[in-house]
C-alpha cells in the first residue's frame, strides 16, 4: 500500500494551535488524512478547528486519549527537539518534523534518543509523507498527486512537489512520496526509505530527487546496487551547477561539503540508476 | 558562523586552552605598542575569514621594532576578496618541536561529534597529499555521555603521542570539546597543536565555526556577529528571515526552498544566463517578509527582470500574494515580473493577483525561465 | 554530606533560583542589623544539621526590632543533640496563597535521578500521612541526557499545576538539576516552594545533600566541610582514609569491611555488650592507617578491650600485622587485645604478631567475642 | 560448572601496575587463574610479574592481544567509572569493579552505558567473582573454597569469606561465589544471580548474604517466589540491631533508607526461604 504511513495511521499535530500548525491540521482534516488532535503546552482542554480536534498539553496525554502513532511537528525550531524527544518517548511510531532550521546539537542529541528506540523520524525540514487518496501528513498541497505505484524520496521539500505533480501530469501515481528534508543531520535517510521502497508490494518504481552537498545519493548508489531490485530513476538537482555558483548556499553551514560535485551523477548510473537531467525528463523514464 | 581568529582564541583561552599571549590592533601604531609589551619576536596576523591569508602576506614574523610599523602597514593595506582587514592580532612567536592537529567537528553521517587527531599539523595538515599519508584517527564521541578520557587516551595512544603529553592534551580535548558542546560549535579546530622545547603543548592557530541556527540561544556572539560585513540585501534578508545570494546577473528571483532555488538557477543556467539574485523564503513565509523580498529586487538597480516561482506547501499561494500586492503597491521601479504560483491556495493567489498588469504567469519552471530570459534577450538587442 | 541551609541557598541563588532575601548572622546584633536590612517581619532560622530544628523553638517569625535580639539570643542558647546553634539566617518573611515541594533525588535501584514533584509542601510533607495521601510525581531523568523540557511539563500536568507558572517551575527545576549535576549531589529538595499573591515562585526551604565520594572533584566544599563538627576520633579517621564510629560502650572494634563491622557488633549485641568504637579499615588499607586505628582504640580512655577482626581479601594481613606492630611499639596505653587475622596473606601475618604478649588469638568470630566479652565481664566483677 | 565466570574466562586487570592490581594479579596467577595481562595508561609495552604478564595502554590495545573477556578492575574510585566505560565500550563481557566509593553519579553514567549494551558489571566494592579450582576473578583469599554444588551471592565481601570459610569447614564446596558489592548503586545484583544460579545445573542450593540498608533482598524475596526452584538459605546480618546502632553507618551516604529494617527476615521467610540466625547455621541449613 505505502511506505511509513497507512490506514492505520492516527495523525496528532505537536504545536496545533500555532499559525502554520491550526492551518495545516484544517488542510490535512479536509484531505481526508486521520487526524486525531494535538498539542500545545498549556492549552489543554480547549478544542481546534470548529471543536472537531481535540488539544492535550502533552503528547503523553494526547497518545493516550487518541492512540496516535503518527506525529507531525510545527512547533518553532528552538524547541523542536524537546517536542521530538516528548514523542519518541511516548513511542510515537512516526515523527514528522516540518519545522527545519533546528540547531544541530539538538539534531544529535535527538538521533542518540533515536537509536534506542523504535521510532521513526522524518525531516526535519521535511514537506511530510503522502500517500494519495489516505493520508497527508505533512504540509503536501492537496491533490497534488494520484494513487499509484511510483515511490517518490526527495530531500527538497518543494522539488518532491515538482516531481510528483509532474508524474501527475503524465498521468502516473505515487505509492507514497517521502520527503527526507534538506538539513545537515537528518532523521530517516535515502537508504531506509529505499528499503522501505522495495518491501513495499505496491510501490513497483522509485523516484529519487537528489540535490547538491554531502554525499548521501552516493551512498544511496552502493545500497542500490546491493539490494534494490526495483528500478529506480534518479533526478539530482545542481549537478551541471559550478562550484562557484552553489557555495553561497552553504556559507553559514560551512561543514557541508561540496567534494563530491559531478559525482553523485556518476555514481547512480554505474549502478543502472536511470538519470533524468531534466524534471520533464522522469515521466519519460518510468515504465507505463 | 566563522569566527575571527582573536575571536576563537579568546574562547580558547577562558575555556583553559594554553594559548601564545596575544592582543588585538586596529592600527600600526598599536602594533607597535603590543609587539613591545609581548616581546620580540612577534607575528603580525590579519584577522580575515577569508581564505587565502598566507599566501597574500597577511601573516607575518617581525623580529624587532625596526620594521614592526611598515609590515604592519603592509597588512592593513591588504584586501582579500573585497574584505579590507581592520584587524591584526599581535601574538608571541614560538619555536616548537612538534606540531600536529587536534579538532573537534561535526559528523553530520554519524550525527555525532568526533575528536579528531592527526599527527600532520599545521600547514601540512591543509595539503590533501601529505594529509592524506599522514596518521589521522577520529573518535566518535556519544553527545549526551560527552568525551571520555579513555577515548581520549585510545587516540593518543593509536598516534603514538609521548606519554609525557598526555595530561596536557586530555586536558585541551576535554576543553575543546566543552567550547564545542557550551557554544554550540559545529567546529573547534586547533591546528596546529605545537609541542615547545619545554615540552609543553600550545595550540598556536585555532578556527571555530558556530551553528548559526543556535545563535538564539548563545548571547555571546550577538558581539561576534558583525553585519557590516554584509550588503544591505542580505541585513534586509537576516531582519526577515529569508535568505538573500547575489550573483553578477540581471534576473531576480524569488523562489521557496532550496530544491526549487537550485532548479531556477539550474534553468537559468543551461540558456547561459547568470541570476543577479536568489532569495529563498523558506516554507510558510509571511507577507511581510514576502514584500520585503520583491522590494529588494525592485530597488536593486541590477535587477532587470524578476522571476517569481513559488510551489506552496507551507507557503501559502494567497499569503504570497498578499505580500507581492503589498510591495507592488509601493510606487517602486517598474520591473517585469515572471510567475508562477502553484500548490496550497494557489487559486486564490493566483485571483489576486491576476488583475496586475506588470505580471505574466506561467505553469512550470521550465516555462517561466524560458520567458524571462527571452524578455531578457529581446531587451538587450 | 548534608549543606547547611544557608549553604544550599547560597547555591540555588547563585544558579538563578529564587528565593527570599535572607543573610547569616552569628551574633544577636547581627541579627538585628542584618534584620533591619531585609525588612521586617523577618524569620530567624538556627543554623543545624541535627533534626527537630522547628520543634525546639529554632525557627522564629519576628514581627519587628523590639523582640528581635531576645529571640535571636534565645535561639543561640539552643543546643541540638549536643551541637550548640552558632548561625542563625536572618530572611524575609512571605505571605504565600500555596506551597508544594520538587525535588532532585537520586534512586539507588534504578540507578537514575529523579524530578519529584509534590502538591503536598511545607511541614506536609514531612508528614507520612499526609505525604502519601498527596498527589506526588516522580519522573526519571537520564543522567547523561539530561532532564528535558517536556518531562516537566509532564509532570506539572499531571498535577495540574497551572499554566500560569509554567514557566517559572520549568526554570527552577532545570536550575535545580544543574545543581545536582553540577556539585555531585545526592539531593537537592526544595520544601516548600511557594506562590505568592503576585503568582511568583519562591523556594521559601532548601535541602542540599553533597556526595561524599565526589568531593575531591568539588573543590567549592572545601570550606563547605566543617570538621569542627567531628570528634578527634572522626578528623583523624578521615586523615588516614578509615571509617570511625562512635559507641558507648568499653570494646573497640577494629574490622575490615562493613559486612565484618556488623557482624561483630551483631556477636557483641548478642552478649547485650555494646561497643565503644568501630573503625573500618575497608579493603587494602595501608599499614599507617592500620597503626593509626589501633592508636585511637589504645588512646582513647573509654576503651578497656580491643577487638580486631581481619578477613584479608584485599586486606593484607602481612600489612596489617605490621601495621598493629608499629602501634604497639609506641609506648601507649596497653590493652588486651583479642584478635583474629584470616585470608591474604594470613599465615604471615600470624608469624608476625605471635611474639607480642598483648595479642590473643581466635579462629572464628563468634570465638573472638566470646573472649572479649569474657575477659570484660571479668573485669567488671 | 558455575555463573559469571568460567574455564572460558580470560582475565585482564585495569590498574595491573598498582600497588593492589599487581599483587592480586600475581595472587590470581598463583591461583591457576587464566589471566591473561592488564593496563595502565602510559605504561604499554611493559611487563608484570617477572615478564609474565604483558601490559597495556588501552583496554583495546589488551584485548586484541590477548582476547581478554574479564576485566577485574583495581583503578584509583576517581577513574573507576572511566575504567567501567572503557571496557564495555571494548566489549568485555565481565567487568569486576574491586575498587568502591566511587561517586554516585559517575555510577549512574555507568549504569546507563551498561544499558545498552553485552556488558556484566560486578560490584563496584566487590571482592569479586570465584569458581573453586578454575578462577578467582578479584580478591579472593586464596584456597579458601573447595569446589561444590553451593552458589553463593553477597553484598559484603568480608561475610561472602566468611560464609565459603564456614561451608569450607564443613566440608562443604561452592559453585561460584560473587560478592555483589555494598556500594549505594551498584552493577549486578541479587536477582540477575538468582536467576543465573537457578540456570546453572552445577548449582544445586543458593546462599544469599545480606545486610542492612537498601530493599535489595525484599525484591529478592519477590523474585525467588516467583521464578527460583532451588533452596535458598539467606542470612541478613544486622537484622537484630537497633536502628539507633545502626544509624551511624549510614549518616554519610544520607540517602540510604533503614525503613526496611527487620522486614527482610520476614519477607524471605515468607517466601520458603531457611534463614540463618548465625554464620555458623549456614552449614545446618545446607541439604547434604
Amino acid at each position: 500500500m505505502s511506505i511509513l504511513i497507512g490506514t492505520e495511521s492516527r495523525i496528532m499535530v505537536q504545536g496545533i494551535t500555532g499559525r502554520r500548525g491550526r492551518f495545516h491540521a484544517s488542510q490535512m482534516f479536509n484531505s481526508g488524512s486521520q487526524i486525531v488532535g494535538g498539542t500545545s503546552p498549556g492549552k489543554g482542554g480547549e478544542w481546534c478547528y470548529d471543536g472537531r480536534l481535540p488539544v492535550f498539553d502533552t503528547v503523553k496525554d494526547c497518545v493516550e486519549a487518541t492512540s496516535a502513532n503518527v506525529s507531525v511537528i510545527f512547533v518553532p525550531p528552538h524547541s523542536t527537539a524537546d517536542a521530538i524527544l516528548e514523542s519518541i518517548d511516548c513511542g510515537v511510531k512516526i515523527i514528522i518534523s516540518i519545522t527545519g532550521s533546528i540547531p544541530l546539537q539538538d539534531m544529535m542529541v535527538v538521533n542518540s534518543a533515536l537509536q534506542s528506540s523504535n521510532s521513526i523520524l522524518v525531516g526535519p525540514n521535511s514537506p511530510g509523507v503522502l500517500v494519495p487518496g489516505i493520508a497527508n501528513a505533512g504540509i503536501f498541497p492537496n491533490e497534488i498527486a494520484i494513487p499509484g505505484n511510483v515511490g517518490v524520496v526527495s530531500r527538497s521539500g518543494t522539488l518532491c512537489y515538482e516531481v510528483i505533480d509532474t508524474l501527475k501530469q503524465s498521468g502516473l501515481g505515487v505509492s507514497t512520496a517521502v520527503g527526507i528534508g534538506d538539513d545537515p543531520i537528518i532523521g530517516i535517510d535515502f537508504l531506509s526509505c529505499l528499503e522501505l521502497f522495495e518491501a513495499d508490494p505496491h510501490t513497483d518504481q522509485i523516484v529519487l530527487v537528489g540535490g547538491p552537498g554531502g554525499d548521501s545519493e552516493i551512498r544511496a548508489a552502493t545500497m542500490i546496487m546491493e539490494s534494490v531490485t526495483k528500478p529506480v530513476i534518479a533526478y539530482v538537482v545542481g549537478e551541471n551547477l559550478a562550484t562557484s555558483i552553489l557555495r553561497p548556499f552553504f556559507s553559514r553551514s560551512g561543514s557541508l561539503s561540496l567534494d563530491s560535485l559531478g559525482k553523485k551523477t556518476s555514481a547512480l548510473k554505474d549502478v543502472g540508476v536511470l538519470m533524468a537531467n531534466k524534471l520533464s525528463e522522469i515521466p519519460l523514464l518510468i515504465k507505463r | 558562523m566563522k569566527l575571527q581568529e582573536y575571536q576563537s582564541k579568546s574562547l580558547l583561552r577562558k575555556a583553559g586552552i594554553p594559548l601564545p599571549p596575544s592582543t588585538l590592533a586596529t592600527n600600526a601604531v598599536q602594533v607597535k605598542r603590543i609587539a613591545a609589551e609581548i616581546g620580540y619576536p612577534v607575528v603580525l596576523k590579519a584577522q580575515t575569514l577569508e581564505p587565502g591569508r598566507g599566501r597574500a602576506g597577511g601573516v607575518r614574523i617581525v623580529q624587532d621594532e625596526h620594521q614592526v610599523e611598515n609590515i604592519a602597514n603592509q597588512i592593513f593595506k591588504l584586501i582579500l576578496n573585497q574584505h579590507p582587514i581592520q584587524f591584526i592580532l599581535v601574538e608571541k612567536a614560538f619555536t616548537f618541536s612538534k606540531e600536529f592537529y587536534l579538532a573537534i567537528i561535526s559528523d553530520l553521517n554519524q550525527s555525532t561529534p568526533l575528536l579528531r587527531l592527526s599527527e600532520a599539523g599545521g600547514a601540512t595538515f591543509l595539503e590533501p597529499e601529505s594529509f592524506r599519508n599522514a596518521r589521522t584517527i577520529d573518535r566518535k564521541i556519544d553527545i549526551n555521555a560527552g568525551l571520555k578520557d579513555f577515548q581520549i587516551r585510545e587516540v593518543m595512544t593509536g598516534l603514538g603521542i609521548e606519554p609525557s603529553l598526555w595530561k596536557q592534551l586530555q586536558l585541551i580535548a576535554h576543553k575543546a570539546y566543552e567550547v564545542y558542546r557550551k557554544f554550540d560549535a559545529t567546529l573547534v579546530e586547533i591546528n596546529s597543536m605545537v609541542v615547545t622545547l619545554q615540552n609543553q603543548l600550545f595550540a598556536l592557530d585555532t578556527r571555530i565555526s558556530i551553528d548559526s541556527q543556535s545563535l538564539y540561544r548563545q548571547e555571546s556572539f550577538s558581539d561576534a556577529f558583525d553585519p557590516s560585513y554584509f550588503g544591505w540585501e542580505e541585513r534586509q534578508a537576516l531582519k526577515y528571515d529569508v535568505d538573500y545570494h547575489g550573483f553578477a546577473g540581471e534576473i531576480g528571483c524569488m523562489v521557496n526552498g532550496m530544491g526549487l532555488a537550485y532548479l531556477t538557477i539550474e534553468e537559468l543556467i543551461a540558456l547561459n544566463v547568470m541570476p543577479a539574485a536568489m532569495i529563498d523564503i523558506h516554507g510558510g513565509a509571511t507577507s511581510t517578509s514576502i514584500a520585503s523580498s520583491l522590494e529588494m529586487l525592485l530597488i536593486s538597480p541590477r535587477v532587470k527582470a524578476i522571476i517569481i516561482n513559488i510551489f506552496g506547501g507551507m507557503t501559502r499561494c494567497d499569503e504570497v500574494a498578499d505580500g507581492l500586492l503589498q510591495a507592488l503597491s509601493e510606487g517602486l521601479p517598474k520591473k517585469p515580473i515572471f510567475i508562477r504560483l502553484e500548490g496550497t491556495n494557489g487559486d486564490t493567489g493566483l485571483d489576486l493577483l491576476h488583475k496586475n498588469e506588470n505580471l505574466s504567469f506561467f505553469g512550470t519552471t521550465e516555462a517561466l525561465v524560458n520567458a524571462a530570459v527571452g524578455w531578457l534577450r529581446g531587451e538587450e538587442q
